[in-house]
């Protein structure tokens, strides 16, 4: 094995760094550490010249591992490691000292400890650098086709958008019918559009699509693989269809909450959600003359924190639907706060009152109640405005429930490898930066699958996770950052706790030369390394992060301490 | 009961069914079992059982896997918390281990005894349970020791997962009751109370005097290790020499590793031939992992271990 | 031995290990920098991918070895950029805090702490915090007693 | 030789006179367990006792000693060997088997290469030792290798307990010395007395074990050592504290600045007692270690050092092992072998 000949560039960042840490010093002190045979200073090592001095100086003085002391790895960590594998060294034995941020930044009026903190910072980074390994990135190939689970508005959006891009899509509805929850419901706010409208060509369009395949009355039963490669397996009346995908969306939507137990649901024919309202009276039928609405039913409450967002809208649709239905009905809406956002939903909200809506707000201290013994005939609700009990008589009460996760999301969580939240809905990658991906590769969510979304939010998130699952299927070929973990099988003895500790089901117990051993699937394996700290006996480990690479470093800077160094 | 032992072995090994049976025999010295393995019907009359028969045996099933056949092992209620875990951890198949249960009444701690004697226990020839109590024989003389005087610490608390599926069982294996007034984790919180300046200094005391002979790590039925993480060579963890800091280490790291692994079976106390109180160290995270994540390890086939797995309301002092 | 006395002088400066996350808190740290907010200068920070990758191991083997104390620092409960990572975290922090302090470690000399990418401000005062708990604390453990070794070197 | 008597109220005194000039060093009980370690005071010992759970070996072949230490400032180097002892040191409490087992290490560190610091340690330190008690431990058995309990070969002054009193063998100049540092305490023995005062023999079970060696050397394949390995645990008690096991491992512990070599016990019990560097392990199985151990002990160690049986019947690894292995279990299916080393 060649000697370990680490070079060492220390950058001054104009006078970020070096206007605080004496920088000549450090790069004295980084030449009497172990190994290192070439140390310079560079007034910016991230510019032509810094560069091209990284580039000439393993060329010429053989330097086989590199240590840039600068500034944070978050930004210029690829330059550097692309100057290394032109000067024909492996990228990944490049190591970041953070010099700026970390140090001349932070301890601006102490010139002499910032300084001796650089150098135990570049000791440390020393001392991982001799450890480091080259490595070779993980690439397979992506096979073109996408598959969108949930035929809704939000998966049939999705799949035209990757069809129209010429992907073949496999799209799954476990009903019958393409067109999701909405199927139930007469008219869509603010436009108050006939529901079928909107449904009816976007559903002829799927179907007629020549890169869509649609799978009604089906589920999904399993899925393995990864970016790139899953295999699916869809059952349909009993048969079972295997499809191989390269990216998957999640449209599985939400249900609406059927309160049982809330305001006498359930035990009264006359109290019905907003959904089976509009059900009942879609079809025609008489509209009753007199009605509560209830909203919040079974929504940020202890059990449900989350607010329905959209069912106040619901709700407002519903009561100017009667109202102009019938100008003598008489509509109560009873609510705790009215969510009316943007623009459109506030007018919408206007009118409703124009129109003679009553809105009363409702203490979730004291709520209404229904009352009545076979039907509910009347209200009872302390008017917080009048601040006093009123009784409303009704015909019929009418409960506005939020949307609710699918029971069965945790069968599909579990197959695909993908989170859920607290209440059940999938669980996106990050809240603001990634909302529409998962943390597995390959994966996206859109719709109310994510969390209560109406009809615009379901089709924007829908192109959006359509765009997500194009570019890999596009580029042809994922690649994996080779800071994945690594089992040892001659020394792993199969306790399995990596398999549960890994976030991304990348870990399986297997039979291999060595007996049941762990196996590190690196298409899966994002580096968080979250196994290789669970491993007792050190036999998995993180590329880039080896307990021989960390302890390096712990070991060198204890090694302060004993006063041999400085 | 040492009879019907000796009966259900002949049986096992007249038909086959094991290669060989891992139980207890009596040792030169009177005063102790020890491990024994039969593998002929004529040397079945040397399996005993009585109160000596502390030791877990589970460990030695691990050298089933090299056997075509399955081996025999007579498990006190105890004991099978280390085989749930082994079979949980896919250390063995439960098929390759032919498990006879035997009713347990409690079983003595030797250091214990010796104190309640005050004499050495090389001089005591016989001990027999009698209920409450143990029949001890030293010498001529044989007296009735009072069984909370001198069990072994996890008698106390004895419980067992009762539903484990025991081949063959030598009478009811139930948990053993005893009326004492001894906490759950009497010793733990005894320490928990002092100054933690004077935790420091006992612990170290202890660290300090030992020898690392690893016998603790050999004994436990949880170090089935391949490799473990102190023989590695790259990197190096521990530096050979037992000095102070290198013990903190090799005893801490070690009390990591069996959090929720630990089933409180007592073999590493009994075994460290330099009396550290290991108990108190294994006794600390088992009461943490309960406290903390209300789990107890070996009680039931199908639970995630504590440290790889989590609940979202965990409690969270680092905000 | 500049390590143990600041630049005045004598004092006991102690020498303090960080773990931080590379998606919350390393970038946390580098907020604290680029908004120059000042802290001691007691502290090491190495990243990691996830605080998840921390093992005990290595927080037990820093303090043997004399460090003055370890801080891991990780995403927010629920913002892990690989979703569950610091949950583990969470777990191993509970129960090797107790344990520590079992054999007499002062539990300021183990922290856990959550610090976002945005939370600059909170990664420069728990630097600060961290650093005055433990100087006040003192060493570890008695110079002469750390063996001058370097544990991944073997 | 010379033969006094002591009584046992005015042995503290004699020995604490001891420690005013020497290091005195004697079974002393801690948590428990009774350890030889430098006392201060005679107050401090256990002299009743029945072995120590470490050998005395220790005294002279540490568990862990320094052998030099390093420093590097910048260009200079220095360097510090081990520092010889502060003081001459006593030893008292001694039991036969343990002085043997000196006797025996004596052939490993002080002939052919001689290692300078068991010898110093050994040149400087005299032995009081204290015959055994009766009935001795179970677990004794040296007399099976035709050690007597009650001889002072090889101390300076053996102690022997007759009730209210101690006889007192002065073997050497060196007890002497030490019995003239409060020369006073002594008396000579009366006529009756040297007749009456007798300690009572010690009784053990002896084998006869000239076979043994003999049968061993056609023992290499033999089953037994698969048997042994069943019940072994693979930790290293019997050979930490037994009397004459004397393997070590040295360890460079530090940087490239500062460092120190150590040289501690180590245990050919290990699985990775024999590892190579090239990852070749020529004792892999507890079998072979099991093997390996037992002919070091009673083939090995006599034909390279032409003595007896390595072995001294102090009992302590038959007591200490945790998996209830009895050497004199395995001598004696040694011995009932048939045929073996004909």
């Amino acid at each position: 094995m060649p000697k370990t000949r680490v070079g060492v560039f220390v950058c001054h960042c104009g006078n970020n760094i070096g206007g605080v840490v004496r920088v000549p010093d450090v790069v004295e002190y980084a030449r009497t550490l172990p190994n290192v045979t070439y140390a310079e200073d560079n007034l910016y090592t991230c510019s032509e010249e810094g560069l091209s001095s990284i580039k000439d100086q393993i060329a010429k003085e053989g330097l086989n591992r590199i240590v840039v002391a600068s500034c944070t790895p978050r930004t210029h960590e690829p330059l550097f490691k692309k100057a290394c594998e032109e000067a024909g060294l492996n990228k990944y034995l490049f190591e970041f000292v953070n010099i700026r941020e970390h140090c001349s930044w932070v301890h601006m009026h102490d010139p002499a400890m910032a300084t001796q903190k650089a150098k135990e910072l570049v000791r440390m980074g020393v001392a991982k650098a001799v450890h480091l390994e080259p490595q070779e990135e993980f690439e397979s190939d992506v096979f073109p086709a996408a598959l969108v689970i949930g035929g809704g508005v939000a998966g049939m959006s999705a799949a035209l958008a990757l069809a129209n891009q010429g992907i073949q899509v496999h799209l799954v509805e476990r009903e019958q019918e393409l067109g999701g929850l909405i199927r139930g419901v007469q008219t869509l706010f603010p436009t108050e559009q006939d529901t079928d409208e909107l449904l009816r060509p976007l559903a002829e369009r799927v179907k007629a699509h020549p890169q869509i395949s649609v799978f009604l009355g089906s589920e999904v039963e399993s899925v393995s693989g990864f970016i790139g490669d899953f295999d699916v397996s869809v059952r349909t009346d009993g048969e079972v269809e295997g499809l191989r995908v390269g990216t998957i969306v999640v449209a599985t939507g939400a249900e609406e909450l059927k309160p049982v137990g809330l305001y006498r649901y359930g035990e009264l024919p006359n109290v019905v959600t907003q959904l089976e309202f509009e059900e009942q009276f879609k079809s025609g039928g008489d509209v009753p003359r007199s009605v509560a609405i209830i909203n919040c039913v079974g929504a940020r409450i202890p059990q449900r924190t989350y607010c329905g967002r959209f069912c106040c809208a619901t709700a407002i649709k519903n009561a100017i639907w009667m109202m102009e239905r019938d100008p003598e009905a008489r509509v109560y809406v009873l609510h705790r706060d009215v969510m009316a956002y943007g623009v459109e939903i506030e007018e919408f909200y206007q009118r409703a009152m124009e129109l003679g809506v009553r809105f009363l707000r409702y203490d979730v201290e004291s709520p209404p109640e229904v009352l009545g013994e076979d039907r509910a005939k009347a209200v009872k609700v302390q008017h917080q405005l009048m601040g006093k009990e009123v009784t409303l008589p009704v015909d019929m009460v009418v409960l506005t429930t939020p949307l609710v996760a699918r029971d069965d999301n945790g069968k599909l969580s579990k197959m695909l490898k993908v989170p859920l939240g607290s209440e059940g809905f999938f669980l996106e990658a990050h809240l603001k930066l990634r909302p529409i991906e998962f943390s597995t590769d390959g994966v996206y969510v859109c719709g109310a699958a994510r969390y209560p979304s109406n009809i615009p939010e379901s089709v924007s998130q829908a192109y959006a996770a359509a765009a997500k699952a194009s570019i890999p299927i596009r580029e042809g070929l994922v690649r994996v950052e080779a800071i994945t973990a690594v089992c040892d099988e001659r020394t792993c003895s199969a306790c399995g706790n990596c398999v549960e500790a890994c976030p991304f089901g990348a870990v399986e117990l297997q039979q291999g030369r060595f007996g049941r051993t762990a196996y590190v699937n690196t298409a899966l394996c994002k580096g968080c390394g979250c196994c290789v700290a669970a491993c007792p006996s050190g036999a998995m480990q993180q590329r880039g992060f080896s307990d021989r690479q960390v302890l390096s470093m712990i070991g060198a800077l204890a090694e302060v301490m004993t006063g041999g160094v400085e | 009961m040492q009879d019907k032992l000796q009966e259900v072995v002949r049986k096992l090994l007249a038909e086959g069914a094991v290669e060989y049976f891992i139980g207890y025999c009596q040792s030169s010295q009177p005063h102790r079992a020890v491990p024994c393995f039969v593998s002929d019907e004529s040397e079945v009359e040397k399996l005993v059982w009585g109160p000596l028969c502390g030791q877990n045996l589970s460990k030695y099933v691990l050298r089933a896997n090299e056997l075509e056949g399955k081996v025999g092992i007579l498990l006190k209620g105890c004991d099978t918390r280390a085989i749930v875990e082994l079979i949980k951890q896919h250390q063995i198949e439960r098929d390759k281990i032919v498990a006879i249960g035997v009713p347990c009444q409690g079983q003595v701690d030797g250091r214990k005894l010796e104190k309640a004697l005050g004499v050495s226990l090389e001089q005591v020839t016989n001990v027999e349970d009698a209920g409450d109590g143990f029949l001890v024989t030293v010498g001529e003389e044989t007296k009735k020791v009072p069984k909370e005087e001198v069990l072994l610490d996890k008698c106390f608390r004895c419980k067992h997962p009762y539903a484990f599926p025991y081949d063959v069982t030598l009478g009811e294996v139930v948990p053993f009751t005893i009326e004492a007034d001894v906490g759950e984790y009497a010793a733990v919180e005894e320490l928990e109370a002092l100054p933690i300046e004077e935790r420091r200094a006992f612990w170290r005391k202890q660290f300090e005097r030992c020898i690392r002979c690893n016998a603790c790590r050999e004994a436990c039925y949880a170090c089935y290790c391949k490799e473990c993480l102190f023989d590695r060579k790259m990197p190096r963890w521990l530096a050979a020499p037992p000095l102070l800091s290198e013990n903190e280490m090799y005893h801490l790291i070690r009390a990591v590793h069996l959090a929720g692994r630990c089933i409180d079976c007592g073999e590493c106390q009994r075994v460290c031939p330099v009396n550290i109180p290991l108990g108190s160290l294994y006794r600390k995270i088992q009461k943490d992992v309960a406290e903390l994540f209300d789990y107890e390890a070996g009680m039931e086939m199908d639970t995630v271990p504590p440290l790889v797995n989590f609940e979202l309301d965990d409690q969270d002092p680092f905000l | 031995m500049v390590s143990s006395s600041d630049s005045l002088g004598n004092g006991f400066e102690p020498k303090i290990l960080v773990f931080a996350c590379n998606w919350c808190s390393y970038a946390g740290a580098d907020l604290a920098g680029v908004s120059r907010l000042q802290m001691p200068p007691n502290c090491r920070v190495v990243r990691v991918m996830c605080s998840a990758r921390v093992r005990p191991e290595f927080v037990i083997t820093a303090l043997s070895k004399g460090l003055d104390g370890v801080l891991v620092l990780g995403c927010h409960p629920g913002d892990c950029h690989y979703s569950e990572g610091n949950y583990f975290t969470r777990r191993r922090g509970l129960l090797l805090r107790k344990l520590l302090e079992y054999v007499g470690i002062e539990p300021e000399r183990f922290q856990v702490r959550w610090v976002s990418a945005s939370e600059g401000a909170k990664f420069a005062e728990t630097v600060e915090r961290v650093t005055e708990q433990i100087r006040a604390l003192g060493p570890n453990r008695p110079r002469s007693e750390v063996l001058p070794t370097e544990p991944g070197d073997k | 030789m010379d033969r006094k008597k002591i009584s046992k109220s005015d042995l503290g005194q004699w020995l604490d006179k001891i420690a005013e000039e020497y290091e005195l060093i004697g079974p002393a009980e801690e948590d428990e367990v009774v350890q030889f370690r430098p006392v201060k005071s005679s107050s401090e010992l256990t002299l009743d006792y029945a072995n120590s759970l470490l050998p005395p070996k220790s005294l002279f072949f540490p568990p862990v000693e320094e052998l030099f230490s390093y420093q590097k400032r910048g260009e200079e180097i220095k360097l510090e060997q081990t520092k010889p002892l502060e003081k001459d040191r006593v030893v008292v409490g001694i039991r036969k088997c343990d002085v043997e087992s000196l006797l025996l290490l004596d052939k490993v560190f002080c002939e052919d290469l001689v290692d300078a610091a068991y010898k110093e340690r050994r040149d400087r330190t005299a032995l009081i030792g204290l015959a055994c008690p009766t009935p001795p431990r179970a677990a004794c058995f040296c007399t099976s290798f035709d050690i007597d309990p009650l001889s002072p070969e090889g101390t300076d002054i053996l102690l022997r307990d007759v009730g209210e009193a101690y006889l007192v063998d002065v073997a050497t100049e060196k007890g002497q010395e030490l019995v003239g540092l409060a020369g006073k305490l002594f008396s000579k023995l009366t006529k009756k007395e040297a007749e009456e005062l007798q300690p009572p023999p010690v009784d053990m079970p002896k084998m006869d074990l000239s076979e043994l060696g003999e049968k061993l050397e056609g023992m290499w394949e033999d089953p037994l050592w698969d048997k042994l390995s069943l019940p072994c645990l693979g930790c290293g008690i019997c050979t930490y504290v037994c009397p004459t096991c004397h393997c070590f491992d040295i360890a460079d512990v530090g940087s490239t600045s500062d460092g120190v070599r150590y040289r501690c016990w180590d245990s050919c019990m290990y699985k990775d007692f024999a590892l190579m560097t090239s990852g070749v392990n020529p004792r892999a199985t507890k079998a072979e270690r099991a093997r390996n151990r037992y002919f070091h002990k009673f083939s090995t160690f006599p034909s390279r050092y032409g003595t007896g049986y390595a072995c001294v019947g102090c009992g302590r690894c038959l007591v200490h092992c945790p998996g209830g292995v009895e050497i004199t279990e395995v001598m004696q299916e040694i011995l009932a072998k048939e045929g073996a080393g004909e």
